[in-house]
Parts: C-alpha cells; sequence; structure tokens
C-alpha cells in the first residue's frame, strides 16, 4: 500500500486531472475522460442526467439486473449490485430519486470489465434508486424502490 | 338470532386471525429483506481498514519514549497477541487492578510509550480514533479463538459479581437498566435484534462480533463505546472511560459469552 | 494513514474479481457537526483503477457514495502477479492511491 | 384490574421457580456496585445524579429481584403505582391522535451526553415504535412489548378502555409490577396531555393504528 498526502491546490491553475497525471496516478484512459461533470450530479431527473451525459430519454430495459434489499437498515450505506445485459454497455451510473444530488456514481466500463458493479450508496429517505446504462450511445434503466428505516433506541 | 351473532362472531374471529397472519408475513418479509441487506454488507467491513491502521500504529514507535507497542503484555505474555482480547478482561498484577482490552492498551501506551493519559486517549470516541484502529486490531488478533475472560482472582470475582449488579440496575426517568432490553430472549427494538445476555447463546452471538464497524456512525465501535452509548440512551449520565463499571459489565458479559467464537470485528447498523 | 486503502483482487479462471476498500469521510456537506455547524464537504470526485496500467475501471463520484467507500467488480485477461493500482483525487483535491497484485 | 395484577403476579411467580436468574441479589455485591458506579460516573452533578441515578424504591426492587418480584413486593409496586395516577386537568383522556402519531415515532431527548451531545430544543416523545408494533405501515416496529395494532378495534373508545390504558401508559407497573416499560406519567416523561394524544392514537377508528 502507498499514500499520498499531497494535497493540490485547485486554484493553481493547474487541472486535477493534470496533477493526477503529473503524480502517475492516472492511466492514460482515465486521463482522456476524467473531469468531474458537475452538472451530471446536479441533476435533478433522470431524463436530464441522460442528457447531460450526451444521450436521449432513457428507455426501462428489463436487462438490467439491480440487486438490493428492498429495505436498508440505515440509509448511510445502501449496498446495491448492478449488472448490465445490455449488449455493448460503456457506462452505468447509481441514482438515488430523493437525494439532494440525485447522482451517486457514474462507472465507466472499457471493454474487457464485466458491466457488473457492486458499491454502496447514501439514502437520505425512502425511494426509488436508479440503474442508468449508457450502450452504444443509448440510455436504459431499472428502478427500485429501497425503504430506508429509522433504527435502534431512536437517538 | 343467536346463531347469526355466533356466525358474525366466527367470521369477526376469522377475518382478526386472517389479519394476524397478514401481519406476521409482513414482518417475515421485513426480516427477510434486512437480512439481505445485512448480508451484502458482510464483505468488504470498512472494519479491515481501522484493523490495517490499528496495526501499523502497534508497530511504529510513538511517544515521548519513540517506542513501539510490541511488547504489551494483554495478559497472555509481553507482545502475546493471538487470542489475548478474547481472554479479557483480566487481572493485572502490575497495574493492580482488573482491565479490559482498552484500559490495558492505555496502560502500554503510557509505560512503555510514556504517553500521557490524555495523550494516549485523545479523541477515542471519534471516528478514526488510534483507540479505534488499535482495538480494532487487537480484537482480529483473536479472530477464531474462544472467549474466555478468567473469574479465577477475587478482584475478577468481585468486577464479575459488580457487573451483574449493574446490568440488572434501573433508574433514571425511563426506568431503564441494561436488563430492560436485553434480557428476553429474540425481541428487536425498531428492526435490530437485541441480544438477551441472560441466554448464554444470545450473549456469544454478539459479543463474539465486537467491537464492530457501525453503517451508522462511520466508524468501528470499541466495546467500551458501544456500552458508554448505552448509558446515554437510557438517561444516565455517561460513565468515564476506562471506568470500574465499564469494565465491570465487560466483565459479565464475556463470561455470559465464554465459549463464542471471535468473529470481530462484526459490521452493524 | 489518513486515507488506508484496502485491495483484493483474486483470479478465477479469465475473470479477476477486484474488491476495494477505501478510507475516506465522503462528507456531503450538508451534515451538522455538534455545535450546529455546517461540516463542509469533502468527498472523492474520481477513481481510477488499472490493471499494469492499463485502465480497467474509473468513475465519477459524488456525496452519496457512502463514508469509506466499496467497490466491487470483475474484468477479463487478467493473471496472477498482475498488479492493480488504484488511485483517486477528493472535492479537496487530495489525493490517494494503493496497490495490490493480482492472487 | 385486580384480577389482571393477581395474574400477572402468578406469571411472575412462576418465573422466578424456574429461571436461572438469581432471585434477588445479594446486598454486599449491590453496596459494591453502587460505589463502582459513583466512582464511574465522576462528571455527573449532583442533580444528575438524584435525578438520573438515585433510585426510588420501585427501581430498587426491581433491580433487587431481576424484575421479577415475590407477590408481596409485586402488590406493593401496584398498588404504590395506582394511587399515583394523575389525570389531564381538563379531564379528556382521548386526546388528539395525529399528535400521539408524533409522539410514538420520536425517541430523542433528555439525553446527558459530552460524546454525542443532544440540542437541548431536542423533542422528547414516547418512542413506542421502537418496542411496539403500531400502524402497520411502519415496518421498522419492535417486539419487545406486543404488538399495538389495531388496539382500538379490539378494547373501543368507552371510558374504561381510555381510562384503562390512559393508566399502562401512564405507570405500566399498576398492571405489570417490574414491567420494562418506562412508567411516562408517574416519571414525569410524558404529561398527561401527551399521554392522552397517545390513548387517541391507539384507540381513536381514524388513527393510522386502526387502519
Amino acid at each position: 500500500m502507498e499514500q499520498s498526502r499531497r494535497r493540490f491546490l485547485n486554484s493553481a491553475g493547474v487541472t486535477l486531472v493534470g496533477l493526477m497525471a503529473a503524480a502517475g496516478l492516472l492511466g492514460p484512459d482515465a486521463l482522456a475522460a476524467a473531469q468531474w461533470n458537475k452538472a451530471a450530479f446536479a441533476a435533478r431527473k433522470l431524463e436530464d442526467l441522460a442528457r447531460i451525459l450526451g444521450g436521449s430519454a432513457p428507455q426501462q430495459s428489463g436487462d438490467i439486473v439491480f440487486v438490493g434489499p428492498e429495505i436498508a437498515e440505515n440509509g448511510a450505506v445502501v449496498p446495491v449490485e448492478i449488472t448490465s445485459h445490455v449488449p455493448g454497455t460503456e457506462s452505468i451510473a447509481i441514482l438515488v430519486e430523493k437525494n439532494p444530488n440525485m447522482l451517486a456514481a457514474n462507472f465507466t466500463i472499457p471493454p474487457g470489465t464485466l458491466p457488473e458493479i457492486q458499491t454502496r450508496v447514501k439514502m437520505a429517505e425512502t425511494c426509488n434508486v436508479y440503474a442508468l446504462v449508457k450502450a452504444q450511445g443509448r440510455f436504459y434503466y431499472t428502478a427500485k424502490e429501497i425503504k430506508v428505516t429509522v433504527g435502534g433506541c431512536g437517538g | 338470532m343467536i346463531a347469526k351473532r355466533r356466525h358474525a362472531a366466527a367470521w369477526a374471529a376469522l377475518a382478526l386471525a386472517a389479519g394476524l397472519r397478514l401481519c406476521a408475513a409482513a414482518d417475515d418479509h421485513t426480516l427477510q429483506e434486512i437480512q439481505k441487506y445485512r448480508q451484502m454488507l458482510q464483505e468488504g467491513n470498512p472494519a479491515e481498514l481501522s484493523e490495517l491502521r490499528g496495526e501499523e500504529l502497534w508497530t511504529s514507535p510513538r511517544g515521548p519514549n519513540n517506542a513501539t507497542l510490541e511488547r504489551c503484555d494483554l495478559g497472555l505474555g509481553p507482545g502475546q497477541l493471538k487470542g489475548a482480547y478474547a481472554r479479557l478482561p483480566r487481572y493485572f498484577e502490575d497495574a493492580g487492578k482488573v482491565q479490559d482490552a482498552e484500559s490495558r492498551l492505555v496502560h502500554c501506551m503510557m509505560t512503555i510509550q510514556g504517553m500521557t493519559r490524555e495523550q494516549a486517549t485523545r479523541d477515542w470516541y471519534r471516528a478514526s480514533s488510534d483507540i479505534e484502529a488499535l482495538i480494532t486490531y487487537l480484537a482480529a488478533e483473536s479472530k477464531g479463538e474462544k472467549i474466555d475472560a478468567p473469574l479465577s482472582h477475587p478482584e475478577e470475582a468481585r468486577m464479575y459479581s459488580t457487573g451483574r449488579e449493574l446490568f440488572f440496575r434501573r433508574s433514571g426517568p425511563l426506568d431503564f437498566g441494561c436488563s430492560s432490553c436485553h434480557s428476553l430472549e429474540g425481541r428487536r427494538i425498531r428492526l435490530q435484534e437485541l441480544p438477551d445476555f441472560i441466554e448464554r447463546r444470545s450473549a456469544e452471538r454478539f459479543m463474539a462480533q465486537w467491537p464492530a464497524y457501525r453503517v451508522s456512525q462511520g466508524a468501528v465501535w470499541t466495546m467500551e463505546r458501544r456500552l458508554i452509548d448505552c448509558f446515554r440512551q437510557m438517561r444516565w449520565p455517561e460513565p468515564d472511560y476506562l471506568s470500574d463499571a465499564i469494565v465491570a459489565l465487560e466483565v459479565y458479559l464475556q463470561r455470559q459469552a465464554r465459549g463464542a467464537v471471535m468473529e470481530a470485528p462484526g459490521i452493524k447498523r | 494513514m489518513a486515507n488506508p486503502m484496502k485491495i483484493r483482487a483474486r483470479v478465477d479462471g479469465d475473470v479477476v474479481q477486484v474488491r476495494v476498500l477505501i478510507g475516506h469521510v465522503m462528507e456531503t456537506g450538508l451534515r451538522k457537526d455538534a455545535e450546529g455547524k455546517l461540516i463542509p464537504a469533502h468527498y472523492i470526485q474520481l477513481i481510477d483503477v488499472t490493471y499494469d496500467g492499463r485502465s480497467i475501471l474509473s468513475a465519477q463520484w459524488g456525496p452519496a457514495v457512502s463514508r469509506n467507500p466499496y467497490l466491487a467488480f470483475k474484468f477479463r485477461g487478467g493473471a496472477k502477479g498482475g498488479k492493480i493500482r488504484v488511485a483517486w483525487i477528493d472535492s479537496t483535491g487530495q489525493t490517494g492511491s494503493g496497490e495490490t497484485a493480482v492472487e | 384490574m385486580h384480577l389482571a395484577i393477581g395474574l400477572w403476579s402468578a406469571v411472575g411467580a412462576a418465573l422466578v421457580g424456574c429461571t436461572a436468574v438469581p432471585a434477588s441479589a445479594d446486598d454486599a455485591a449491590a453496596r459494591l456496585a453502587e460505589q463502582v458506579l459513583r466512582k464511574s460516573l465522576s462528571g455527573a452533578t449532583s442533580e444528575q445524579w438524584n435525578t438520573r441515578v438515585k433510585q426510588d424504591a420501585t427501581q430498587a426492587a426491581c433491580s433487587k429481584f431481576r424484575n421479577q418480584p415475590p407477590p408481596q413486593i409485586a402488590a406493593e409496586i401496584a398498588s404504590r403505582a395506582r394511587s399515583a395516577v394523575r389525570y389531564p386537568q381538563n379531564a379528556v383522556l382521548i386526546g388528539d391522535w395525529r399528535a400521539g402519531e408524533q409522539l410514538a415515532s420520536i425517541g430523542t431527548g433528555g439525553q446527558i451526553s459530552s460524546l454525542n451531545p443532544e440540542a437541548p430544543s431536542t423533542p422528547r416523545g414516547g418512542n413506542c415504535y421502537a418496542c411496539h408494533m403500531l400502524a402497520p405501515t411502519e415496518v421498522a416496529a419492535g417486539t419487545l412489548g406486543p404488538s399495538l395494532t389495531g388496539y382500538g378495534k379490539r378494547y373501543g373508545t368507552s371510558t374504561d378502555a381510555a381510562k384503562t390504558l390512559y393508566q399502562k401508559i401512564y405507570n405500566a407497573q399498576a398492571f405489570v409490577p417490574c414491567s420494562v416499560m418506562p412508567r411516562f406519567g408517574h416519571n414525569g416523561w410524558l404529561t398527561p396531555g401527551q399521554i392522552a394524544d397517545l390513548v387517541a392514537f391507539l384507540l381513536d377508528p381514524e388513527s393510522p393504528v386502526n387502519k
């Protein structure tokens, strides 16, 4: 394991990506794409997000498998597993409908990597969680409602 | 007329029974989904990060004496970590008292590394504290070992009986004591199963998983952190960190759980 | 060791499973501390995973990824001994990285 | 009601007979535990000690008998409890179920903590859902106490039903000596008006508990 404690200043007039490249932290493929998409994270609707990511209205698809609990014991950590069977899947995004920022994460899947992601997201309240898949320029999605419960002694 | 009324009563009873069955089914489903939630968290317990950090802290020279903790005696001899956590609390001759993992660790930080008590316990209750990391590491070194806190020294016996008394002691505006929630089998608070510490199997199952990463806190909680927070929830004042009341409760709980195979660090809500 | 990282990569046939745990606060900027003051946002924004220098996964994260993030995925074409490297940069410009060999 | 007490005492006695829990503490151990506790709560003020830690007769008896008091003690606890019930000044026992519904899910308030301080303005509730199922729509309901779903359908809204329920919430130990349920009214945790709101939440036909 290796730790970098270097801190970079955004205001130094250099892009983060450039700095990471300088530090040898990012592979060349990622560099081409890596620029944090502020607009995408500000999106409030599924359709808006698809548009910001450069596509048209997403279609519901049965080819996306969303595994997650129907009930989360705590909204701070909600495990999700998304598998896309849509041919040519290029990216998988996870969206939480009622979060202040709807988009939680967007994964780019290069050729050779299986379109299958496990991670954990925060949920502010009970709502739909979407998996949004981009394949050959088109967007597809599936949704699952996850209930967030109050727990423990209550305070 | 009478027949009709009996008929209606029968229908009502039937409806009630059906309603109850429906409730039970809904409850089963809830528990199933919560189980699924917990299972999905088993892989990739963030406590592993604390464990890593703890190992680094354990083996790094620190404190005014610039010494590592590798010669710390947790009860099985200097530097003997394997299974040591599972056999705590115990009486230590050099300290003249019964110590749990945390008080023993602080003892070592003070005597070996030359830290003051304040330095050793700084921010102990906050996420990512040194205590959190070190205790996670020490507990993980007991994975697979049986819980077996000794009860042969008179001080250990005294702490056990004190812990048992405190466990059943009720007071405060909600009349709470540990026993309020932890002496009935198979019950839940909200959706969280409550360990029944009177029942050995239940005590074993729960004690084997502490310290545990708490997803609601984003941190590993040590047993002391867990117990002190129970006092807050009971609306009592908080006992001091490393105080005898907490160690006594641990002696009682570990004794109730003796024989359990350690699985810590666990992961909890 | 402010941001420890744990990476496991295991080969099974022609597929390598990668599991990553990253120590990070992932603060949303919306939480308040005990005194009622907002805790500033601080979360990983970009993450990149490479295998022997080739990108096998990259992602953009927002504040809704859980604290101490966990990530698991699979890729083809890896072999025992190959080097997996994970690098991230967060919203304050802080970076972190870790490395492991495929088992 | 007397019948209920008799029955519960009998159950308690039966439990004492077969349980692994020691029926009564040894006094020396209890005294030592008090000393240890006092030393361990070095940060507690005397006011905190008196209101949060010092036991009243009921708490002391329930601790000593591990919540399974012998019949004589149980009868004393219940009779003390019954004689101390206070009712709302306006004598309304069935209040506002919506206010009761809120109280039922509030689990905060009244904490003393330096590690995890709570704002003084934090609302205080009954936290009923921690232990009871009430409205069937709430999935995260505890099972420490019995399910109260459909309570009003079972018991109706008669004055007797309301009064009995009010007393149970005010001081559950009037019915079950050493019950683990807090004595919400007796201890002043909830006001008589709030208890009437909880009675309404449980009995009112419009309340989600009875839907």
